[in-house]
């Protein structure tokens, strides 16, 4: 989860990374009120790094000019996203531009410092070349942070006041569990002055929760790469998010992925694809898998373009006997309540019953052998019965055949 | 590696991430399941076991402990996993999914140090049908035999189990080093332990889109492993993940491939290193038949 | 170096630790805007254990009551201290109550986490019967206090609240680089609530430079335990206050002690011991040898107990060919400008010759052979030689023959 | 220990604590300085040294290096400590004095680790008169012999030596195991190897006051070294320090002990240990005398 330049500034100059002065513009009348001397720049707080290309950075050197450009980039939308926010920053002379990072690699299991003498358009395809790197083996301690900067091929004093920034980089990425910090560039006056004059921080979703701090930061951002309602109403739920007509709910990433492909290889189409996983994993979703379950039905019938629900459960689930429950009350709520799990979109009038979608329940394991007699039994709103399977290919051959017969079209 | 149906075993934490059902598998296949630790349940008895607040008051009341399950929350598996060290255990199997990855980095530097096998995190375990079971992988699906199964998936690890045994295919060891983006063991290491066992003759590898433990597998396979190998690769229809920060290893920064991490990497890799690959699980005994003549 | 209560707990509050609402009172009428519900504690703020009973804690329950407490309390001195701050505290009615510290012990190089189900009253002759510890051998987890807890004999729910406050004890002395942090007591509610009813923290000196939020807090506190201003002008030097005629500098604290032990056994009297080190210590105060002697020898001469002065330097200093300028120097500065090293008690008009201390140089090297021929052709004002030896034995002996047969006094 | 003098030897630091003097003496006394390593200042010489950015250029270039003299700002000692065991460095003499405890106790935990001998901090380091140097001991106070010097001060150690030498007695070697609250290497270790080294048939004990260090020494003097030792304690007339958590150790922590870590209490030990104590250093020789025959 990636923060905005200016919230990476601000933990910049907590840590002690030299910034810039700058200053936040909500408005561009703010300008009115600028503390910084011009000329200054106007940067568009969005998430793309093509921003400067796009037009979302401006140089300007009067009041005038910056309430003008403020404007025009509040309203230029740049990979989609228009910003809610400019900053406004000082102007710097630099001699030299590098680029820095600490990012954590999964293949070594150890964070990584990288750096490179340039910046900005790294050629990224020719970056192997350029790019060093060192591997923080054991615990860190500065001279990792000096051996990159040798190998950069700096020294004397630019040597020591890079690594010291690389330094302080390390002591964010542990103290707010990143995944990534970025500097870049990082901008090497005549005089030998650093200065970070952009920046990208990711945090590691997974160690938010122990963050309250960040956890207030990032609430806005999660969202932010999702286009279905269906999807965001699952908020920071395992989901991919693809448009075909069969759903799919599953416990565990790699099942999901597999019917997914079997699907398509079946002639079918994906549509949102939902891992509930065997447990719950963060403290700040305190959920059953059966909530899981029951929300998930439950939002999937909300979008209209999902004409069959394939759920494939296989081995141990906390609450494995609840399932055909859960998905009874689903299906009895469709018949009987309608507005009950379509809050907003719902056209009131209409008959639901014909357009609750088909269920296709695939269930192996004996934990399972209640339920799948308990499902065989019931009826959906549409009058037609749930299709129960042991295996999966038959799930999905199953899933694939009602979704090409439907002859209805829900609304 | 003490795989053995007497070596003792420990579960730190009893959280939702283990029931009794799992504990009562383990129990009637054969795993020598001595003790419970959960802080603050010192003197309870937890799904038949006794509970201790501390693993050092276990090591004193049963003797050293050979493997241990934690099931703690995320944010306790550092400490628990620590603690187990420091009580000379050395095979540790976490199944606890979602821990912070820098605190996996402080345990794997530690766990290196003092030569401790760490399974997972967000693993179900390790096991060898008909002898032991340490961790959450449901018996059910599996008969004695001689594939190994390598994965780092949960459920899909069952499904190919499942496909094996209703093909008249037993297993001999079934592993996941699991789905977290940091984990301890790798499929390098399991390769390498289940060409030597003797009771595997042939090994399924089951891989899924993220990082490049799959490529890695493949160059090792090719190089350094006699046993004949099948693999499967969910995912191959999948959209590509978003952020190659999401994948974040050193080669998705430098060259920043864009295929990096994609199962279509994974498959390139297999293909070169002539590992035959299933297109579907239901495929996979057919290739481990073929590969078994 | 400690800190006084009410600092204590503005640390325990940032970190976690729980602690009473409380509020400083600077004069007793600020207890006309207490925040806090009657009735309330009034604690003096002095580095004394024992206020309680010397009357500096006292329980009210008026607005009227409080002032009045206040009013004696600050006017009642503890072990010497006169409080200049107080602290205004809420009630807690506790059932049990504990005694926690967390302490570098420099046997075993390693901290030590310390519990006792007794507090306050403890009888420490018996307390390695009922005091338990753990060290942390490796890097602190929370099992270690765990461990502590388990075996102060606690269980369930207050061996977990325990070990919590012993956790973020523990975090508390290694952010701050503390040699000990300690609560005493821990109070424990009925229900099981813990509450940090007194705390002492001890700061590491040496690690002080790096955290310029504690070095302002300690300003203040460097010199009270010393009595004379000489002394109080060192700061933080390596000094042992003694009260006799002999004054001794040297290069080393093993080595003044010895030659402390010698003045001693020779029938003299030590006055303060004073150790100029090899090199400097600590960033904060960035000097030379050369000019901590100079300092030192200024600073002895303004005190008039002083009549002797002996200089004990071996082996190597980095200066060592400056130390015959720098003594030469203040033999005639002594001599022609008697104002420079007196500038607040001086007495004008009075001549300072008679009154300059003589001086006994012990030198053993090669590196101070030709400090050892300059400063034997010197005069102090006061027209004597100075008396410039090899042997230690030797110099003592001078010293305190000196010291006795001094027939005049300074003033 | 490799304390010969073909043992490659790395100065890291030059700040104060180490001068052109300190270079030259070790230089003179057969040390093999090899480089000095000083971030910033690569290319350069220092006092006649080639001087590095990073230790491990200098293990590039020299190979693998024995010992290292760190003579860094207290606040650097840490790392500079961490940087030389990453080395492959086994040993370490700190110079620098003020190190900061806690700095201490996670560089010992770690030294521990890797079996690495540290020596200090606010140590002159180690000679063998005519052999070696390593640290700033002044070697002119010093000759060969066979009196082993062990003490946790600096000038009064050479203060002994000078003694001793004035009085025909040459030392085997002086160690100081550095006079901060928490150092690395222990009297106990040193009594045991001077006690097993061959050159040596006396040993000088040099304690004062402060923590422990010298009632455990005599302890383990009477239960394990068979040569002769001598003592002297300095401070038996100074003022007692004024808390006891400036000595803070479990024993002044638990107990209380008003007499914990007073000269008075050292001499205590040394006379239950039936060790010979000298009242001044000028006794020191007339005692080794009394030891040798």
């Amino acid at each position: 989860m990636d923060l905005l330049e200016y919230q990476v500034k601000e933990w910049f100059t907590e840590i002690g990374i030299p910034v810039l002065p700058s200053q936040r513009v909500d408005h561009p009348t703010d300008l009115k009120r600028l503390k910084i001397n011009y000329p200054i720049v106007l940067k568009s707080q969005v998430y793309a790094g093509e921003r400067a290309k796009a037009g979302g950075v401006r140089f300007v050197e009067t009041t005038i000019d910056a309430i003008a450009a403020a404007r025009s980039i509040f309203n230029l939308p740049i990979l989609g996203q228009l910003p809610e926010v400019l900053l406004a920053e000082a102007k710097y002379e630099t001699e030299q531009e590098f680029y820095l990072a600490v990012v954590l690699d999964t293949a070594v299991c150890r964070p990584v410092l990288l750096g490179c003498t340039e910046a900005d358009d790294i050629n990224w395809e020719l970056a192997d070349e350029k790019m060093q790197y060192v591997v923080v083996e054991q615990e860190f301690s500065p001279f990792y942070a000096r051996r990159l900067a040798l190998k950069m091929g700096l020294q004397g004093a630019l040597m020591q006041s890079i690594s010291t920034v690389v330094e302080k980089m390390y002591q964010l990425f542990v103290e707010k569990d990143l995944d990534l910090v970025e500097i870049n560039p990082l901008g090497v006056s005549s005089s030998g002055q650093v200065m970070a004059l952009n920046g990208n921080v990711s945090v590691n979703e997974r160690a938010i929760g122990r963050h309250p701090e960040i956890a207030e930061t990032t609430t806005k951002i999660v969202n932010r790469y999702t286009s279905s309602e269906t999807v965001r109403n699952l908020g920071d739920w395992d989901v991919v998010e693809m448009h075909g007509k069969i759903a799919i709910l599953g416990n565990g990433a790699g099942l999901i992925m597999a019917t997914l492909d079997l699907v398509v290889n079946s002639g079918g189409k994906p549509g949102v694809c939902l891992n509930l996983r065997h447990a719950s994993v963060t403290e700040t979703s305190p959920d059953t898998f059966k909530s899981r379950l029951d929300k998930a039905l439950r939002n999937m019938a909300t979008d209209k373009s999902i004409q069959v629900i394939l759920i494939n459960f296989l081995g141990s689930i906390s609450q494995g006997t609840e399932v055909s429950e859960v998905i009874a009350d689903f299906v009895e709520s469709g018949a009987s309540e309608p507005q009950s799990f379509l809050p907003s979109r719902s056209n009131g009038g209409k008959n639901r019953r014909e357009n609750f979608p088909r269920l296709v329940v695939r269930l192996a394991g004996s934990e399972f052998d209640k339920a799948r007699k308990h499902l065989a039994a019931l009826k959906t709103p549409s009058d037609t019965s749930i299709v129960v399977v042991e295996d999966l290919d038959e799930g999905v051959a199953e899933a694939v055949r009602l979704a090409r017969s439907t002859a209805y079209r829900r609304f | 590696m003490n795989l053995t149906p007497y070596s003792k075993v420990l579960i730190q934490g009893f959280s939702e991430y283990i029931t009794a059902n799992h504990v009562a598998q383990m129990k009637a296949n054969g795993t020598n399941l001595v003790a419970g630790v959960n802080p603050g349940c010192g003197g309870q008895q937890i799904y038949g076991l006794p509970v201790f607040d501390l693993v050092e008051e276990v090591v004193e009341q049963f003797g050293e402990i050979d493997t241990t399950i934690i099931c703690v929350h995320p944010y306790q598996v550092l400490d628990a996993a620590l603690e187990a060290i420091a009580s000379n255990i050395h095979q540790l199997i976490i199944i606890s999914p979602g821990v912070p990855p820098l605190d996996m980095v402080e345990l794997l530097r530690k766990a290196e140090a003092k030569e401790t096998l760490i399974v997972g995190p967000n693993s179900p375990g390790i096991i060898i049908p008909g002898k032991i079971l340490l961790g959450t992988q449901p018996s059910e699906f599996y008969t004695p035999g001689t594939v190994g199964i390598l994965s780092r998936s949960t459920t899909l690890t069952y499904e190919i189990a499942r496909e094996l045994t209703h093909a008249g295919l037993g297993q001999s060891i079934s592993v996941s080093i699991g789905s977290d983006a940091i984990v301890g063991s790798s499929f390098l290491q399991w390769l390498q332990i289940l060409d030597e066992d003797e009771a595997t003759k042939v090994i399924v590898l089951v891989g899924q889109p993220g990082g490049d433990r799959e490529e890695a597998a493949a160059r090792y396979i090719a190089e350094a492993i006699d046993k004949p190998v099948v693999a499967y690769i969910a995912g191959t229809q999948a959209p590509p993940v978003k952020h190659w920060r999401q994948t974040g290893t050193l080669a998705a920064v430098i060259g920043r491939d864009p295929d990096f991490g994609t199962a279509k990497n994974k498959l390139a890799a297999l293909s070169f290193a002539r590992v035959p690959v299933a297109e579907r699980p239901s495929q996979i005994p057919e290739l481990v038949k073929k590969a078994l003549k």
